[in-house]
C-alpha cells in the first residue's frame, strides 16, 4: 500500500513540477504563449469563438488552424512554426485583423506521426478552420491531402518532397521550395564549384530520399561521377558512409539530413579528415545547427537554404527585429517560412473577401509577388508559392548570404 | 468414468534398465519395474533416490539416456509427452501444478481438452455443437468432481483453496482423460492428516473404478494402507521390490530408511514450509 | 472469469448504440476517431490472445500491423484488384507471421519474448522503410483504393464507420467465441502452468502457435483496414509507440478480458484527443494517467470499482485477500 | 585496408557505448527481474541535468556539476524504483512493469522537453578532441568510455562480491524470497541498485554528449541496441554485456563496409533475434 502512494505522489508530484516549472524556462524558448491559445479554443470551438468576438466587438473571427509536432521526436521544429506563425496572426490582428475581423489560431500537435496529422486536420476541420498551416513533414502533407482536399481547405506545408508537386491537389499548397528546387540548386553550386565526383550523404526519410533522387538526376545529366551513402534517422555514427566516400575519393559532399545527424556529419567528416568542398541541405545554416559544431566543423561550408539570417532583405530584416522583439531569440527557417505561408493564408483571404473555403483557395492560387521574409510568393500550377532558393556560407559559424537561386 | 475392468495379471506399464545420467551423475541406474494391469504400485525410497526422475523418464518429461519403456505392450520410449499422456497416462506432480487464476471447475476441465475433438475455425461457427461440447465436457468434470468430493468447491478460484484440495484436485484433472494409469508423484507431501486420509479414500475410490496408480510416496502409512505391491530405490539404484509385507521385512530396505527417517520428517516439514509459501 | 458471465444480448444491445451514435456526431473529426477505435479493437482482440490470456509479452504488434497493411495495399495497387482480396491477401499474411512468431514463442519466454517482438517490429519497419523498390521506401504508398460493393464505394467517414462496424463485430464475435470456448481455457492455462497442460495430453506447441496465429490475422486484417481506410501509408507510423499504445490499450481493458479490449481502445485513442484543451501537458498527464492505472488498476479500469468494492468488503469482513495474485 | 582498422576502431568504440548501456539496465534485471525500458530516457535525464542546469544555467565548474548530477541522478533513481519497480514486480505478469517503465519513458522524454525546451544543444571543451595514430583516427570521448565502462564493471565486480550491500545484491538476484527470508530488505536492495544504475545512466548521458550532443532523443537508438548487446554477452553476467556490446558495435560497422548502409540498424536487431533462438544464453550468460 505504502509503494502505491509513494507511486502516486511520485507521478502527479511529476506532473505538477512540470505544470509549474513548465513555464519559466518555456517562455524563454517562446513557447507557453502558442499553446495557451488553442488550450482555450480547442476546449470548445464556439465559446472560444464567441469570446473572441466579444474581445473584438465584431461579429465573426477568422480561425485558422496549425498542425505543428509540439510533441513527439522535433519539438522544436513544431515549436518555431509555431511562433512563426502567431507572430503573422498577431501582426494581422494588430493591423486591424482582416475586414475588421480578428484571427484566431488554433493549434493542434500532430506527433509527426501520419495517422495524428489526419486526425488533427479533421479537428482542425471541425472547429470550421478557413484554412490550414501545416502539417511540416511532407509524408504528413501526404497523409492529410485527402482529407483537406474533401474538406475544401487550403493547406500550406513546408514538405519539402517534389512528390507533394504531383499530388494535383488544388488545395494544398507549399510554402517551402520543393527539393526539385532545393536539391537540385545544391547540385548545381556543386558543378559550379567545379566538381568532379559528388558525394550524397541523404536521411532515408522522405526528406532525403527525395533529395537524393533530384540530385542523382542532375548528376546523370550533368556527366558528374556520383556515389550516395544513406542512414536512418536516429543514428549517431556516420563512420562506415564517410569511410565510403573517402575511398570513393569524391571531391564536393552533399548532405541532406536533420540537425541531429548534420551535426553529427560535421563532427566526423572533421574528424576523419574527408577534406571536400561540402553543400548541405538548410540545416547548416540554421543557428540550433551551428551551436553544435564547432567552427572548424562547418567553415566554409555552403547551405542552400530559403531563409540566411544575414540576408539584407528589407522584409527579412524587419520580420528579424520583429521577431526577436517576440520572443526575444533569432527567427530560422521553419519560423520564417511557416510564417510567410501564414501571411500567403491571410492575404488570401483578405483578397476572397469571405471566409468560403473555395473563395479563399482561389484566391490564395492568384497570389503573385508578395514579399514575405523567404522570398518572394507566387503561386504556380503545382500550388509551389516559393521559386528561389538561397545560397550561404558558413564563415566562423555565420551564414553568409551568397546568391539567391530562382528556378522556373 | 473409467469402469471397471477384470483384473488380470497382464503388465500395464513396463520399465526395462532405464537409466539416467545427468552429466556424470547417475540418478537413476538400471532400473526395471513390471506394473502389472489394475494395481496400485508404489515407488519408495530415501530422497535423491531418484524416485521423481523415473516419474518424469516415464512421462517423456526427461530423455532417457538408455532403456525401455512399454505401455499396455506398447513402445512410449521417447515420444512427446503430450502423446504418452494421450495412450492413457495421468499424472500429477510433487509441487502441485495448477492454474490458480482459474476455478476448480476450469481447473477439472482443462484436463479433458482432449475429449473434445472440435476445431478452433469450427467451434467459432458451430454454436450448437460446441456448446453442447462443452455440456459434455462439464457435465463429465462435475461427476469427476463428485467422485473425489469436491463438487460443491467447484466455482471457488483455485488460488482461494487449501493445498490440500489444490492437491487432490490434481488427480481429478488427471482423470478427465480416463486414463488406465495415473502417476502421483508424492501425493501425500503436505498434506496434514485427515488431509491425507481422505486422499487415501479418493485413490482408493478410484481404484474400484478401475484406475491403476503408479504412486511416489514418502508417507509410509499411505503407502502400506493401499499399495499392493512395493519399489525400492536408494541412490539410483533398485534395492528390493514385493508386497508391503515383504518389503517392510527387507532388512536392505530398512537399512536404507533407518539412515534417513530424520531426513524424512525434515522432508515433511519443508513440504509443509513450502506449502505456505506458494 | 469475466468473459463467461456476458451474456450475448448486451453484445446485440453495445452494437445497436453503436449504429446508432452517428446520427448523434456531426464532426468529422469524432467520427474519424470512432473509426480508429474500430481498427484498434480488431487489433487488441488479437493481441489478447497473446499478451491477454496466453501471457506471452508482445512488443512486435506494429510489425504485424504494418506487414498486413502494406500487404494489401501492394497487392491492391499491384494487381489493380478489388480490396477484397487484398483483405485475403492480409489473412494469408497472418498465417504465416503467426507461424513465424510462434516458434520463437516456444523457445524463447517472458521478457526474452518481448525482445524478440520488439527486433520482429523494428526489422520490419527498416526493411519496408529500406526496400523502395517494392514499398515505394519512406515515400510510402500513395492512393489506396477504399473498400467497396460492386459500384459503391465507402468514401465518407460514416460509410467507413458502418463497414466497419460490421467488421468488428464479427471479429468481436470470433474473438468472443474463441475465448469462451475450451482453447480460451486452455489459453489461460497455458499462461498460469505449462506442464500440466502438456501432461493432459494438449499439444501445448501447437496451442501457442494457434493463439499467435489467430492474433496475427486480426492484427493483419485491421492494418489492412487501416491502409483502405487512410489511403496512405507510410513505415514510419508502425514504431514501437505504435506497439506500445496496442498493450496499454490491452492493459486498460484487462488483460484477458475480451469486452474490455472495447473500453480499452477507446479510451487510449480518445482520451489524448480529449486532452488537448491541456496545450502543452496533454502528453504528459496522459501518460501518468496510464501510468497510474497500471499500478492501482492492474486488472484493468473497468474492474477498478469492483476490486475497491472487494477491499472495502474484505476489510469488513478481515478475510485475507491476496491481491493481484501470483 | 586502413578503412577496415577505421571501423574497427568506432566499431568499438561504439561497442563500449553499448556495452554500458547493457550493465546499467542489466542491474536492474539482476535485482528486479524487470526490464527498464525507459533507461534510454534516464540517460538523457542524466546529459541535460549536467550540462543544460549545472553547466550552462549555473556555469558550474565540471567536477562539481558530475558529483551533483549523480547525486540527482541516485535520488531519480530511488524515487523511480520506489514509484515504479517495486509496486509493478509484485504483479502477476511481467507486462504491467515493462508498460509501467515504458510509460516512465515517455513521462520523462515529455518533461525534459517542458523543462528545459526543445532546443537541441552541446557544450564546448568537454571530453572534446581526437587521437591520431597514422591515419586511423579516434576520439578522446570513445577513449573515455572504453575506460570508463572496464572500470565500471571491475568497480561492480569488487562491489558485488566485497560489500554487504553488493552481496546482498547478489542475494536478491538469484532469489527474492529467500532473500527476504536471510532479512534482506529487498525493497531497499531494490532502490540501491536503481540508483547506482540511474547514476550509470547519467555517466553515459555525459560521455555521448560530444559525441551525439544533446536532444530529446540522444540516446533512443543506444537504449535498443543496448537490450541486444546485453543479450548477446549473456543476459545478466555484467562482462558478458562488454563482450556483447562490442560484438555487436564491431559487426554493424563491418557489415557496413558490404552492405548497403541503411542495413547499419537492422543488423543489431537481426543479432539480437538470432542469438535468442539460437542462444538465449548469449555467449557467456548461464543457460538461460
Amino acid at each position: 500500500m505504502l509503494k502505491k502512494w509513494a507511486a502516486i505522489t511520485l507521478s502527479t508530484l511529476m506532473a505538477f513540477s512540470l505544470a509549474a516549472c513548465g513555464g519559466q524556462p518555456a517562455t524563454t524558448s517562446g513557447s507557453t504563449a502558442a499553446p495557451a491559445a488553442p488550450a482555450g479554443s480547442t476546449a470548445t470551438g464556439d465559446t472560444s469563438a464567441a469570446a473572441a468576438a466579444a474581445a473584438t466587438g465584431n461579429g465573426e473571427v477568422i480561425k485558422i488552424g496549425l498542425i505543428a509536432m509540439m510533441t513527439g521526436d522535433n519539438p522544436l521544429n513544431g515549436e518555431r512554426m509555431n511562433q512563426g506563425v502567431q507572430m503573422a496572426v498577431d501582426e494581422c490582428n494588430a493591423a486591424g485583423g482582416i475586414n475588421g475581423s480578428q484571427v484566431e489560431l488554433i493549434v493542434v500537435d500532430d506527433q509527426t506521426l501520419q495517422d495524428v496529422a489526419v486526425t488533427s486536420a479533421n479537428k482542425l476541420i471541425g472547429e470550421g478552420v478557413v484554412g490550414i498551416i501545416g502539417p511540416h513533414r511532407s509524408t504528413n502533407a501526404m497523409a492529410v491531402e485527402a482529407v483537406v482536399k474533401q474538406a475544401g481547405v487550403a493547406t500550406f506545408t513546408g514538405g519539402t518532397s517534389p512528390a507533394i508537386s504531383t499530388l494535383g491537389n488544388d488545395y494544398l499548397f507549399r510554402c517551402r521550395a520543393s527539393d526539385g528546387i532545393f536539391a537540385e540548386a545544391a547540385a548545381a553550386y556543386a558543378k559550379e564549384l567545379g566538381c568532379k565526383k559528388v558525394g550524397v550523404f541523404f536521411n532515408n526519410d522522405d526528406f532525403g530520399a527525395g533529395a537524393e533522387t533530384v540530385i542523382k538526376q542532375y548528376c546523370v545529366d550533368n556527366g558528374l561521377e556520383y556515389t550516395a551513402e544513406g542512414h536512418n534517422t536516429g543514428d549517431k555514427d556516420f563512420t562506415p558512409q564517410i569511410m565510403k566516400m573517402k575511398d570513393a575519393g569524391v571531391d564536393t559532399v552533399i548532405i541532406w539530413t536533420h540537425d541531429a545527424e548534420l551535426a553529427i556529419h560535421a563532427r566526423q567528416i572533421y574528424e576523419l579528415g574527408l577534406a571536400v568542398q561540402v553543400v548541405s541541405s538548410p540545416g547548416v545554416t540554421m543557428q540550433q545547427v551551428i551551436d553544435m559544431c564547432k567552427e572548424e566543423y562547418i567553415e566554409g561550408w555552403y547551405g542552400v537554404t530559403d531563409y540566411v539570417s544575414t540576408s539584407d532583405e528589407p522584409t527579412l530584416v524587419a520580420f528579424k527585429e520583429s521577431f526577436q522583439v517576440k520572443y526575444g531569440i533569432d527567427p530560422e527557417l521553419y519560423a520564417a517560412s511557416y510564417y510567410g505561408g501564414t501571411v500567403a493564408l491571410l492575404e488570401g483571404i483578405k483578397a476572397a473577401g469571405s471566409t468560403d473555403r473555395k473563395a479563399v483557395m482561389e484566391a490564395v492560387k492568384q497570389v503573385k509577388d508578395l514579399k514575405v521574409p523567404i522570398g518572394t510568393l507566387t503561386c504556380d500550377e503545382n500550388n509551389d508559392l516559393i521559386h528561389n532558393i538561397n545560397v550561404a556560407q558558413i564563415e566562423n559559424k555565420v551564414p553568409r548570404f551568397i546568391q539567391s537561386v530562382t528556378v522556373e | 468414468m473409467r469402469k471397471v475392468v477384470n483384473k488380470r495379471m497382464e503388465s500395464l506399464l513396463r520399465v526395462t534398465e532405464i537409466t539416467k545420467k545427468f552429466q556424470g551423475l547417475v540418478a537413476v541406474d538400471n532400473v526395471s519395474i513390471d506394473m502389472k494391469e489394475h494395481t496400485i504400485h508404489a515407488l519408495i525410497g530415501p530422497n535423491g533416490a531418484g524416485k521423481t526422475t523415473m516419474v518424469n523418464l516415464i512421462t517423456g518429461v526427461l530423455p532417457l539416456t538408455s532403456g525401455k519403456v512399454e505401455f499396455e505392450g506398447r513402445d512410449i520410449t521417447g515420444m512427446a509427452t503430450h502423446n504418452i499422456a494421450r495412450q492413457g497416462i495421468g499424472r500429477t506432480f510433487q509441487n502441485i501444478k495448477v492454474f490458480p487464476t482459474m476455478t476448480l471447475l476450469e481447473n477439472v476441465m482443462v484436463g479433458g481438452h482432449e475429449q473434445a475433438p472440435m476445431g478452433m475455425v469450427k467451434g467459432i461457427f458451430d454454436i450448437k455443437g460446441s456448446r453442447k461440447e462443452e455440456r459434455r465436457l462439464k457435465e463429465k468434470a462435475e461427476a469427476v468432481l463428485t467422485r473425489i468430493g469436491m463438487y460443491d468447491l467447484r466455482n471457488h478460484l483455485m488460488k482461494n483453496l487449501p493445498y490440500g484440495r489444490q492437491k487432490i484436485s490434481e488427480i481429478g484433472r488427471a482423470m478427465m482423460n480416463d486414463p488406465q494409469l495415473i502417476l502421483l508423484d508424492e501425493p501425500a507431501a503436505g498434506l496434514n492428516p485427515s488431509e491425507r486420509a481422505e486422499l487415501v479414500e479418493v485413490i482408493y475410490k478410484a481404484y474400484e473404478d478401475g484406475y491403476s496408480f503408479f504412486m511416489i510416496e514418502h508417507n509410509m502409512d499411505v503407502v502400506m494402507k493401499i499399495s499392493d505391491y512395493i519399489t525400492v530405490l536408494s541412490f539410483g539404484r533398485m534395492i528390493a521390490e514385493g508386497t508391503p509385507g515383504e518389503v517392510q521385512s527387507n532388512e536392505e530396505v530398512i537399512r536404507a530408511y533407518l539412515g534417513s527417517r530424520y531426513v524424512e520428517q525434515d522432508k515433511r516439514r519443508d513440504s509443509y514450509v513450502k506449502s505456505e509459501w506458494n | 472469469m469475466k468473459i463467461k458471465l456476458k451474456p450475448l444480448h448486451y453484445a446485440i444491445a453495445t452494437l445497436a448504440l453503436a449504429a446508432f451514435l452517428p446520427f448523434f456526431i456531426t464532426n468529422d473529426y469524432y467520427m474519424m476517431l470512432l473509426n480508429r477505435v474500430l481498427i484498434n479493437i480488431i487489433v487488441v482482440l488479437g493481441l489478447n490472445f497473446i499478451t491477454g490470456l496466453t501471457g506471452q509479452m508482445n512488443l512486435g504488434t506494429a510489425g504485424i500491423f504494418a506487414l498486413g497493411a502494406y500487404s494489401s495495399a501492394l497487392f491492391t495497387k499491384y494487381t489493380n484488384l478489388s480490396p477484397w482480396l487484398g483483405l485475403v491477401t492480409a489473412i494469408i499474411m497472418g498465417v504465416l507471421i503467426g507461424r513465424g512468431l510462434g516458434y520463437p514463442s516456444l523457445r524463447v519466454k517472458g521478457v526474452y519474448l518481448s525482445l524478440t517482438t520488439i527486433g520482429f517490429g523494428e526489422v520490419v519497419r527498416l526493411l519496408i522503410a529500406n526496400t523502395p523498390k517494392l514499398t515505394g521506401g519512406t515515400q510510402g504508398v500513395r492512393n489506396i483504393r477504399p473498400y467497396h460493393i460492386g459500384s459503391y464505394q465507402f468514401q465518407t467517414q460514416k460509410e467507413m464507420y458502418y463497414l466497419f462496424l460490421v467488421f468488428t463485430a464479427i471479429a468481436f464475435f470470433c474473438a468472443w467465441r474463441i475465448a469462451c470456448s475450451k482453447w480460451g481455457r486452455i489459453f489461460k492455462s497455458l499462461r498460469d502452468n505449462a506442464e500440466a497442460v502438456e501432461m493432459s495430453g494438449v499439444d501445448i506447441a501447437s496451442c501457442k502457435i494457434k493463439a499467435f496465429t489467430v492474433a496475427s490475422i486480426f492484427g493483419t486484417v485491421a492494418g489492412a483496414m487501416y491502409a483502405h481506410y487512410m489511403g496512405y501509408i507510410n513505415p514510419s507510423t508502425f514504431n514501437l509507440d505504435l506497439s506500445t499504445n496496442y498493450v496499454i490499450m490491452l492493459m486498460v481493458g484487462g488483460l484477458g478480458s475480451v469486452t474490455g479490449t472495447i473500453f480499452g481502445s477507446a479510451v487510449v485513442t480518445i482520451l489524448p484527443e480529449m486532452l488537448r484543451f491541456l496545450g502543452n501537458y496533454y502528453q504528459i498527464v496522459f501518460c501518468s494517467i496510464i501510468l497510474l492505472g497500471a499500478i492501482f488498476f492492474p486488472d484493468g479500469w473497468v474492474s477498478a470499482v469492483t476490486v475497491l468494492f472487494k477491499k472495502v468488503y474484505q476489510r469488513a469482513a478481515k478475510g485475507h485477500y491476496a491481491e493481484g495474485g501470483e | 585496408m586502413g578503412t577496415i582498422l577505421q571501423l574497427l576502431i568506432s566499431g568499438i568504440a561504439m561497442g563500449f557505448i553499448y556495452a554500458l548501456v547493457a550493465i546499467e539496465y542489466t542491474l536492474i534485471w539482476n535485482s528486479t527481474g524487470l526490464l527498464n525500458f525507459s533507461h534510454d530516457k534516464i540517460i538523457t535525464v542524466g546529459a541535460y541535468i549536467f550540462a543544460a542546469t549545472f553547466i550552462v544555467k549555473m556555469n558550474m565548474n565540471k567536477p562539481l556539476a558530475i558529483v551533483l548530477t549523480f547525486m540527482l541522478m541516485g535520488i531519480l533513481g530511488a524515487v523511480i524504483a520506489s514509484g515504479i519497480f517495486n509496486p509493478l514486480r509484485h504483479m502477476r505478469s511481467n507486462i504491467f512493469a515493462v508498460m509501467g517503465t515504458m510509460m516512465l519513458g515517455r513521462i520523462l522524454a515529455e518533461a525534459i522537453r517542458l523543462i528545459f525546451g526543445p532546443v537541441p544543444f552541446t557544450i564546448d571543451n568537454w571530453l572534446s578532441g581526437t587521437i591520431r595514430i597514422g591515419t586511423l583516427m579516434v576520439t578522446k570521448a570513445n577513449v573515455i568510455i572504453c575506460v570508463v565502462a572496464i572500470l565500471v564493471v571491475i568497480a561492480l565486480q569488487l562491489f558485488m562480491n566485497f560489500t554487504k550491500v553488493g552481496k546482498a545484491m547478489r542475494c536478491v538476484a538469484q532469489n527474492k524470497k529467500a532473500a527476504a527470508l536471510m532479512g534482506i530488505n529487498v525493497a531497499q536492495n531494490i532502490c540501491i541498485t536503481t540508483a547506482i544504475s540511474a547514476i550509470i545512466c547519467s555517466v553515459i548521458g555525459m560521455l555521448i554528449i560530444p559525441l551525439f550532443n544533446i536532444s530529446t532523443t540522444m540516446a533512443a537508438s543506444i537504449g535498443l541496441k543496448g537490450f541486444s548487446a546485453g543479450v548477446i554477452g549473456g543476459f545478466g553476467y555484467l562482462p558478458g554485456a562488454i563482450l556483447g556490446g562490442l560484438f555487436i558495435g564491431v559487426v554493424e560497422n563491418l557489415a557496413v563496409a558490404v552492405l548497403p548502409a541503411v542495413y547499419k540498424d537492422i543488423v543489431s536487431f537481426v543479432l539480437l533475434i538470432i542469438f535468442l533462438l539460437v542462444r538465449p544464453s548469449g555467449f557467456l550468460g548461464k543457460k538461460a
